[in-house]
Parts: structure tokens; sequence; C-alpha cells
């Protein structure tokens, strides 16, 4: 018979501990609802040090106010605390370590922040436990790293304590399910406390404290192109994209990266594609934010289904106006979910495709570089082969069989392909010999330097010189003189050996663009469904509403 | 700004006309066309702002130069840190305007 | 120097010049000649009101004379001006626009016949120069004047070119850099005053003299050529012409 | 032949004249072949284009002999250097000999080039008498503004030396540009990045409803060609004008009025609103076809 080692222990000390931070707040707050200005006692009243502390924000929706709350906190009361959260974008998040309050960070994104991030590991001042993607993140809230105090950010509260998050929910429903059922406190920011929500994404019981924000919470428009800034060669690798990749392989559910190559491929599919016959064959349903950028390719038919992170500044009308494409509540707005999303794109998606800043000779890509502890947020999980799945679909199959070759038993794989111009501005080579994440990985005493995609996971690479197939190479060396075969005039392309590279250009291992019947000269900006935001709007027949630095009339 | 001349050798264009290609922004050039004396080689000659990148525009002109029957070009180049793709791009447009009949 | 001892020492005592705020206007006499003088003053930022009188009152001046018989009476610009002013409500009513309203009327008082110089005092700066001073049939910089687009200090912050190599370069060009003695040799100034000089008033008779025999179509880039100081602009406009 | 649409904001210099000349018609003065370029660029260790940012030349429109100089706004902003102007200067003293139907300038400047800024201001000031001279000669000039630089600084007052001033809602016609205006006196004073404010300050449908641009068309090389014939048909010449005194009086108290009228005014909004458009926040959305009509349907423009 087992006997428990301490028959009087107490197994609600979480509880109880929750109970005493309820208690100290009590004053501060109206029921659930605080007052603005109590705002940086009630943190203080129920942070205790050392908590794991998790303040929400993405690279879209910000707690902007609760950040700046906290670094008003009392450093002698709010300290020691363990940061875990997807983004440390606000230079309040990095204030509040430059202030001492905090021991340890573990996050997945940091970009605007990465310089500064930077400095402070390199001067002891923080420790980071890791670098994760956000889904990784995510799962680590539910096995070890479960926040004592979540503060997140809503849309609207109603009297309740119920919370709205409108199209943005993005990482809410995540943090908020980890925190309040582990005994933590949840409190939100909100736009507004509304007598009747549109809708409850999160109900009130999972929420312990409301506070109108002054201003509304920051949302940064991150996935709007100005199709007036494609050039030229983004048009033609898209054409290359569209024809050697999509169709070739008949990709159908897919994920784009947020640059200005893969935003070309989009305003492609109702022009070129169109012509080749595609509509219907590729591109019917997307994890993906709701690019503006998408909006030809939907209004022309070509898209069935998309599922989101989170919405985009502007998109909000468009998306509501379009409910058998998007995501949509009975209120009528959309509803995102980062968690749900990563998941999608990671197992249910047969292609990814984006860019980067660096690709070395084995395939490994990183947009790391020395100085800047930026993380990759959500791309490793989509630009990685998910080793679980196991349905199947004619693209993923056919990716399986070249890449596996003749082992016996059959088995699909991901297509993952980089699509990158060979020099980037100011003439820096997109291919390298050595990633300058290593650089990195050493100055900051990181365990793995920072890769977003290793090249394992990578299939094709897409640059104007043409498309390298990267799952026909047999051996290491084949697949680096492919890889320097498309690297054009870089100092890695200028290296490749010739004859090896004709040879996989006959084996079409490497497809030029003449050897896809694609005419250079034809690649122009002709080809764009639309050539700047004002089309776009056109295009949404009005819907779309794009943020005023993107507007020229 | 960077500035050289190359001599390639080639065989005869058979050039029409005088053309023009492009307009010197930033990561962009214009490319003019004019025929030369020597029927059998294509001169070249780059004023680019970007500094230290010879070797890569040599490997990309003889590219060009055996791409297509270059001979008898006089090729000028104003370049303000335009990529080989785009070089490349300006080069094929100008070549072919210069051996067309229209302007 | 007050406004009051440079106007005497052009004028000479009695003249009726007044300022009121930026804005010059008055009457005088240059050698026993009337002429009107109008002009801006004290470093103007020139917004459009400012424009508008000084077109309202060249205007009046051709008005004037066009009911009565004799030759049209010369008008003197004072030009004393940092440039345009800059706001976004005076860009949105078209600040351009009443620049360009101005000219028109320094142009009709030109074919009308009124001799126009220009006599620089203080700053003459860009947009506020190139609206009337700069299209006088001659201009004079007082001692002391400064004629320029904008300073090294900004040049080098805009072209992000180093501030120091601009001072070297213009030493040598007189084609970017600010100065009076620039634009005399490039042709847009014609006399430069030397401090302690001659007494203005009699300098300012031979200048009107030189506008009433001078030809009244637009000569400078031959004389900056002449000079040395733009070697440029005539030669090539004679090609357009030539091809 | 329906012709595909060329985007005359995005289009070169050279594009843009031929697509808005007849086909085959244009000769250009001062070839690339003559490398008339900047030796001022040049000392300063900045790159020079072989037509220093400016194609002059001759052509037809519809039959009409003009002459017409197009400024490329991408390099360097389409700013005026010596060279720049004097070719621009050359062409308007040429229209004196040649007596075309008509100059056009199709402006897309910045201004003044700083790095051969006396230069420039000089050859503003010799265009502005030169454009002045060639209406004198009973020859009208006719602006078109539809580029990435618009028409600002010297060429801003240039452009409204004008006869007719046509303009795309793309188009910009000021003096300072947003970007001067906001490092000098603040962002408060105006939000250079608030791009929807800059063009309800400074773009065409703005200038339009002034009565300060004389057309509005759509982004489209043949909607500005379609509107330059419309102008030539009209016979439009600004010569009787510039020698009336009574016209500049009353110009003169058209700009006051405005001034009045318009005294705290600092968005388009109002203007729009004033002039009665029906609905003011969508008129950045209207087609140029749209507006005009809404425009025309109005009691008289805001027109000075």
């Amino acid at each position: 018979m087992y006997l428990a080692d301490s028959p009087g222990r107490a197994w609600d000390t979480r509880a109880r501990n929750r109970a005493h931070r309820l208690e100290r707040a009590a004053s501060l707050a109206n029921g659930r609802n605080v007052a603005p200005e109590n705002i940086v006692a009630l943190l203080e009243a129920v942070i205790e040090p050392g908590d794991r502390l998790c303040v929400e924000g993405n690279n879209q929706k910000q707690a902007d106010f609760l950040s700046r709350a906290l670094v008003q906190t009392d450093p002698s009361r709010v300290r020691d605390l363990h940061l875990v959260q997807s983004v440390l974008a606000l230079p309040e998040h990095v204030d509040v370590i430059e202030r001492g309050q905090v021991a340890r960070i573990d996050f997945s994104f940091s970009g605007p922040q990465a310089g500064r991030l930077a400095r402070l590991v390199e001067s002891g001042r923080i420790t980071i436990g890791a670098i994760h993607t956000y889904l990784e993140l995510f799962a680590r809230y539910f096995v070890d790293l479960t926040p004592q105090v979540a503060l997140v950010a809503a849309q609207a509260a109603d009297r309740h304590g119920n919370l709205y998050t409108g199209p943005n929910t993005e990482d809410t429903p995540a943090i908020v399910e980890a925190t309040a059922f582990k005994g933590g406190i949840v409190i939100a920011q909100v736009n507004e406390i509304v007598d009747t929500l549109p809708r409850v994404d999160i109900p009130a019981d999972w929420v312990d404290f409301t506070v109108a924000a002054p201003t509304p919470h920051y949302v940064e428009p991150l996935f709007t192109r100005d199709p007036a800034l494609i050039t030229e060669t983004q048009v033609l690798t898209a054409m290359i994209a569209i024809k050697g990749l999509y169709a070739e392989y008949g990709i159908t559910r897919l994920n784009h990266g947020i640059g200005f190559d893969t935003a070309a491929i989009e305003l492609l599919l109702p022009t070129y594609a169109a012509e080749l016959g595609l509509k219907g064959k590729i591109c019917t349903h997307w994890a993906l934010n709701p690019h503006p950028t998408l909006i030809p390719a939907i209004e022309a038919g070509f898209v069935q289904s998309v599922h989101s992170f989170g919405s985009e500044v502007g998109m909000e009308r468009y998306v509501a106006a379009r409910p058998d494409v998007f995501f949509i509540g009975p209120d009528g707005s959309m509803r995102s979910n980062r968690a749900f999303c990563q998941a999608a794109g990671h197992y249910a998606c047969d292609l990814f495709i984006g860019s980067t800043l660096q690709l070395d000779l084995n395939g490994n890509s990183s947009t790391a570089t020395k100085g800047r502890i930026a993380g990759f947020g959500g791309a490793p999980n989509m630009g990685a082969d998910a080793r679980g799945r196991r349905h199947a679909s004619q693209a993923w199959l056919r990716a399986g069989r070249e890449g596996r070759g003749d082992n016996p038993m059959p088995r699909g794989q991901k297509l993952v392909a980089q699509i990158v111009e060979t020099f980037r501005e100011h003439m820096e080579p997109a291919f390298v010999e050595r990633l300058d994440a290593w650089d990195l990985a050493e100055s900051a005493g990181m365990d793995l330097p920072p890769v977003m995609i290793y090249g394992e996971d990578l299939t094709h690479i897409i640059t104007e010189e043409g498309i390298a197939n990267l799952l026909l190479c047999r051996t290491p060396e084949e697949r680096e003189q492919a890889i320097r075969g498309v690297a054009g005039y870089t100092p890695v392309g200028m290296a490749r050996d010739r004859r090896a590279v004709e040879n996989l250009r006959d084996r079409g291992i490497i497809r030029r663009p003449e050897d896809l019947d694609i005419d250079p000269r034809l690649a122009t900006r002709d080809l764009l469904a639309a050539r700047n935001i004002k089309d776009l709007v056109h295009a949404s027949g009005g819907l779309y509403d794009p943020p005023k630095k993107f507007r020229n009339w | 700004m960077e500035r050289f001349e190359i001599k390639l050798p080639a065989q005869p264009a058979g050039a029409r006309r005088t053309a023009l290609c492009g307009v010197v922004s930033s990561g962009n050039l214009e490319v003019l066309v004019e025929r030369g004396g020597d029927d059998a080689a294509c001169t070249i000659e780059v004023n680019t702002s970007a500094h230290g990148f010879r070797e890569i525009w040599e490997a990309v002109l003889a590219d060009f130069a055996k791409r297509h029957s270059a001979g008898g070009l006089r090729i000028a180049i104003n370049d303000a840190g335009a990529t080989p793709a785009v070089v490349s791009l300006r080069l094929d447009q100008a070549f072919e305007t210069c051996r067309s009949d229209n302007p | 120097m007050s406004d009051v001892i440079v106007f005497d020492r052009l004028f000479g005592a009695g003249h009726g010049v007044e300022v009121h705020g930026h804005f010059v206007r008055g009457r005088a006499e240059v050698a026993g000649r009337p002429v009107a003088v109008i002009g801006t003053w004290d470093s103007a930022a020139v917004d459009g009101d400012l424009a508008l009188a000084v077109s309202g009152a060249i205007l009046e001046v051709v008005a004037e004379d066009a009911k009565r018989t004799g030759t049209p009476r010369p008008i003197v610009f004072i030009a004393d001006t940092e440039g345009q002013e800059l706001s976004r409500r005076e860009e949105l009513l078209g600040l351009n626009g009443c620049f360009a309203h101005v000219a028109r009327c320094v142009d009709l008082a030109r074919r009308r016949g009124h001799p126009i110089l220009t006599l620089i005092h203080g700053r003459a700066v860009s947009g506020g120069f190139l609206a009337f001073g700069m299209l006088a049939d001659r201009v004079c910089a007082l001692p002391g004047a400064q004629v320029r687009v904008m300073d090294l200090r900004a040049m080098s912050r805009v072209t992000k070119i180093a501030l120091d190599r601009l001072e070297g370069l213009a030493k040598e060009s007189p084609v970017f850099a600010p100065g009076a003695d620039n634009y005399w040799r490039m042709g847009a100034v014609d006399e430069l005053w030397p401090e302690g000089g001659a007494d203005w008033d009699e300098r300012l008779a031979g200048a009107l003299d030189a506008v009433l025999s001078a030809s009244r179509t637009d000569g400078r880039a031959a004389v900056g050529a002449e000079r040395g100081g733009r070697t440029l602009a005539a030669q090539v406009a004679a090609t357009v012409l030539a091809a | 032949m329906k012709t595909k649409r060329v985007s005359y904001f995005e289009a070169s210099a050279r594009t843009r004249v031929a697509a808005l000349v007849d086909e085959a018609s244009f000769t250009e003065f001062c070839p690339p072949e003559l490398r008339l370029t900047s030796p001022h660029l040049a000392r300063l260790d900045a790159p020079v284009g072989f037509d220093d940012g400016v194609v002059v030349g001759r052509a037809t429109v519809d039959g009409r002999a003009v002459l017409l100089a197009a400024q490329e706004g991408k390099f360097n902003g389409g700013a005026v250097g010596e060279v720049h102007g004097a070719k621009i200067r050359g062409l308007l003293e040429r229209a004196l000999r040649d007596k075309p139907e008509a100059v056009l300038l199709l402006v897309d400047s910045g201004g003044v080039r700083l790095h051969e800024a006396n230069a420039g201001l000089i050859a503003i000031s010799e265009i502005m008498r030169a454009v002045l001279a060639v209406q004198a000669a009973g020859i009208p000039v006719i602006a078109l503004v539809g580029g990435s630089c618009g028409a600002f600084g010297g060429m801003g007052i240039v452009t409204r030396l004008c006869d007719e001033v046509l303009m795309s809602e793309e188009g910009r016609l000021g003096l300072s540009g947003p970007e001067v205006i906001e490092t000098v006196k603040g962002v408060g004073e105006f939000d250079s990045r608030d791009r929807s404010l800059v063009w309800r300050v400074t773009g065409g449908k703005l200038r339009r409803a002034l009565g300060e641009a004389t057309g509005l068309v759509d982004d489209d090389a043949a909607s500005f060609r379609e509107a330059v014939i419309a102008c030539l048909d009209r016979g439009i010449t600004g010569r009787d004008a510039l020698d009336d005194l009574e016209v500049l009086q009353a110009a003169q108290q058209g700009l006051q009025r405005r001034r009045e009228r318009f005294a705290e005014t600092r968005d388009g909004l109002e203007v729009w609103r004033s002039a009665g458009f029906p609905d003011p926040q969508a008129v950045p959305m209207l087609t140029a076809d749209a507006f005009n009509t809404q425009l025309a349907g109005l009691q008289a423009e805001v027109q000075s």
C-alpha cells in the first residue's frame, strides 16, 4: 500500500496564494474593474518577487498600457521576475529589464529591441532561458513555464469581465488558459468597457481584473506590403515560384512569409497563374494573416479558405465581408488564434515559402545578425517538415518520393522554400559560406546558433537565377553545387563548379527561367494584379481601409 | 565613384540605333548603347557608386557578351548600386532596343 | 542697421518709404526721378499675406502710371528674406501660387515699361528671393548681404556629404555655397556694393541708369559665363536651340 | 487598338513622353549620347545621368507640333541643376523661335538640386522668366504633374505660372515639402508620414478643387494625353491675360478672398466640404471621372 510521505500536506497552496494576492488587490479595484490610475498599485499588489510574468504582445497586438504601468512599479517590490512572453517588442519590455526588475527571460521574438537586448545579455544583466518559436513557448506555458500573472489586451470587456478580442485574438486564449487554470492572475487592458459584447472570446471567470486603457492598444500593420515597392526581379522570382513550384506540385494548402517576394506571388495569382490555367488548382487554402495583397486573388476566386494568426490593420471590414473565406464569428468579425494557426501552418500545409537574409552552403538560413538577438517568432514552425504528420496529399507525397528516394516505406515531406534575390540592397549577398548566426551565438553565449530554417528541412531555393530542387540531390556535394548554382554572382555562386551545375541543370535539379519557358524581359510590374495600395482598395470594393502611412491620396 | 572600362571579344551585333535603358537612382542604373568602331569587340565603360565590385561587374558583363552578339557596341553605364540581376536585365533591354527599328 | 538709416542712405531725407512689419512700401526719388519702393524686411519669412502685399503694391504702381502720361516709374525692390514661410496652411492654400502671381505682376510691370531694380539688404534666401527679387532687370547686393539656398551645415545633412568636404569645394566653386559674390560670379547679382564705398544714393542712381540703358531680356546665363562662374548654362541652352 | 495602361506615376520620363506624343514623332534635343552630364554632381562624387534628369525635344500630339520637357523624378528627385535647368530654358527660348502650338512641361521635381544649389536657383528664375516670355508670345505652356516627386520648390512656382495645370490625384503641387516643414516646425505642424494628410494638403484633388489645377485625370498616361489634346482643342493661350492689368487685379482679389475664406483651414477635407462636395470624406477615393462630375455639379470651383 502506498503511503503519502506527508499526510498533512496541503494541496491548495496555489489557490491560497492566489487568494492572498486578490485580497491585497481588493481595495484597488471595484470588483473586477480597475481604474487606470490604480493600475500601478494593483500590479505591485498582485505580483510577487520571482513571479513568472507574461506581458501579452506579438508583432501585432500589444498590451502597451500595462507595459507602461509595469515600468512604473516599485523595483523593490516588483523584482526578480521571469518574463515568459512572445515578444520583447516595446521599449518598455526592455526598460523593465534595465530597471533591474527581471532576472530571466524566455521569449520568441524581439525585432525592434534586438540591439538593446543583445547589449544587456553581453553585459550580463539578463539571462535568457531560451529563444523559442511561438508554438514552443505556448507549449511550455502548459508544462513548466506557466505564468503566475498574465497581462493581456482585448478590444472590450463587459461589466462582468468577459472579454471581446475582436479580429486580433492572437495569443490571448493560450496565455489566459494556462494562467487561469493554474492559480494565476489575469489582468486585461481593454479599449472600452461596454454593456454588451459583440461576442465573448474569453469568459469572465478566467479574468481577474479589467482596466480601460486611456488609449486603444497598439496594433502594428506588419503584414501590409505596398505593391508599388515590388521590383521587376521580385516579379521574376514570383513567376519562377508559381511555375516551377506551385504548378509543379499542385500546391493547394500553404503559408506565405511576409516579404515583398511572396507579396509578388500573391499579386500574380489572378494574372500570371490564371493565364497558366492554375485557378482552382493551386493556393486554395491558406494559413495566413489577412494580407492586403491577397485581396485580388480572393476576389478572382482563387482562394477558398484563410485562417489567421492575427488580423491586419485596415482589413477588418473586408475580412468581415468575406465570411466564406475567413473565420468569422456570429458577431460578424474575424476570430484569429495564433496557437491554432501555427499548428495549422505546421501540420496542415504542404508548403511554406518565405525569405531570409542569409543562406549557407548547407541550406541553413537565418535572419540573425551580430549585435542583435531577435528570434524568429513562428517561422521555424512553418518552415519545418512536420515529422508527426500522418495524412497524405499529392504535393506532400511527391516531395517525399523525391526526397527519400528508394526508401521502401512511403512517406511524404513538407515543401519548404526560400525565395531570395542573390544580392540584397547595398550588394549584401544572400548566400554566404558561414551564417552570422555563429558569431552571434558565440558573443551571446547561446547553446545554438539561431537558425531560422535548417538545411535538412529546406526543399527549394528560388532566386532570379532559377530554382534549385534540393530534394533531388543525392549527395552533400550535389546539394552544395545546387545551392551555388542559383547563387548568381555572389562569391558563393562564382565559386561554383560550372560543369557540375550544368549537370544538375540537365537533371532538372536546377531550372533556369528559360528552362521553365519564362522570359525575364516579360517580368514587368504590369503583371501585378495591383500596382499600389489604392488598386487594392479598389479591388476590395472600397472595403479595405489602409493605414495612413500607406496612402498617397 | 569607381570607374573602369572593359573590352570583350564578341560576335557582330548589327545594332541599328542608339539606346538608353534605365534611370540612375538608388539600386538602379542607366545603360547607353551606341555603335562603336570595332565589330569584333564590345567596349563597356562603367561608372558606379558602389566601390569594390569590379570582379562581379566583369563576370556579369562577360556573361552578357556571351549571351548576345554584342560586337561593335560601345556601352556606357552610370550605376547607383544596382544588383547583378538588375544590371543584366537593363543590358538585355538596351541590347534589344538598339537592334530594333523603332524607338 | 535700422530701416531709417538704410532708406535715408539710399533715398536721401524726405523719402516716403515705410516698413510695416515685414513689408516695405513707399515712394522716393532717385536722382530727382520718382521711384516706387516695394519689398520685404527683417529676414521676412514670406507667407501668402506678404507675397500678396508685394503683388498688390506692384499692381497699384502699374495702375497709377497707366492713368497718367509719361514714362512708367522705376520699381525698386528691397529684398530681405529668410525664404518662404514653412507651414501646412500656406502649403494648402498654395503659397507657390501666390509667388507665381507675384512673378506675373513683376512681368506685367516690366512689359508695361517699368524698370525694375532689386536691392538685397540682409538676406535673400531661396523661395522668398525667387518670388520677385530675382526677377528684376538688375540686382544689387548691399554690403553684408547674404544670398543662398541653404547653409552648408543643412546642405551637408540633406546630401549626406561631409561638411568639411563641402567647405573645401566651396572655396573653388561658386555653384552651391552661400554668398552674394558667388551669385555675382554666376550672373544673378550685378553689383556688389562694397563696405564703406561711395554714397549709396549715387550708386543707386548709377544702377538705375544701367537698367534704363540695358536690354530687358534675361542675360544672366551669358553674364555668368563671362564671369566664369556658370560656364555651362548658356552653352547648353544654345545646344538646345541649335539641335 | 486598346493600349495597356501606363501608370504615369510609375513611368520614367522617357516612357511618359512616348505615351504622350504621337508615335515616332519625338525628336530629342541634347540626347543622352551627347553626355551633357553635371560636372557638379561628379565633383561631389555623386552618380551622374546622361540626360541630367530631363528629356527635352519636339513632337506632335494629335498632329499638333509641341515642344516638351520631361523631368525624371527618379534621378535626384528631379531636382534642377545647371545643365538640367539650361535644357528647359533653352527649350522655352526655342519655343519663341519655332512657335509650336504649345510647350508641355512634364514636371516631376522637388525643386533646386542642392549639389549645385546656386546654379539651380538661378536656372529656375530663368525658367520663370522664359515661361512668361513664351506666354507673352502667345504660346501656351501646359504643366503635367503626376510623378512621384510632384512639383515643389521653384518648380512648384513654375507650374503655377503655366496656362494649364493637368494633375492626377497622385500628383502633388506645393512649395515646401512636408518633410522640410516637419523638420523645421515639428511633427505637430505637418506629419510627413501621414501620407493621407500630405495628399489632402498638396494632392491633385485639392488643387483641382481650389482651381489651381485646371484638369484632374486618372493615373494613366493616356488620360494625360487626352487632357493635353483637349487643351490644344480649346486653343488656350495665356497671352491676353498676361498683359491685362484687370485680370491680375482680379486674381489678386481672388487670392485674398481665398485666404480669408480658409483662414483657419489646415486640411483639404474642409476645402471639399466648403466647396459643397456631398461626402468630403469619400473624395480621396473617387475616380477622376466621378470627382470631375461632382465638381462640375457644384456651383463653382472654390477658385480664386
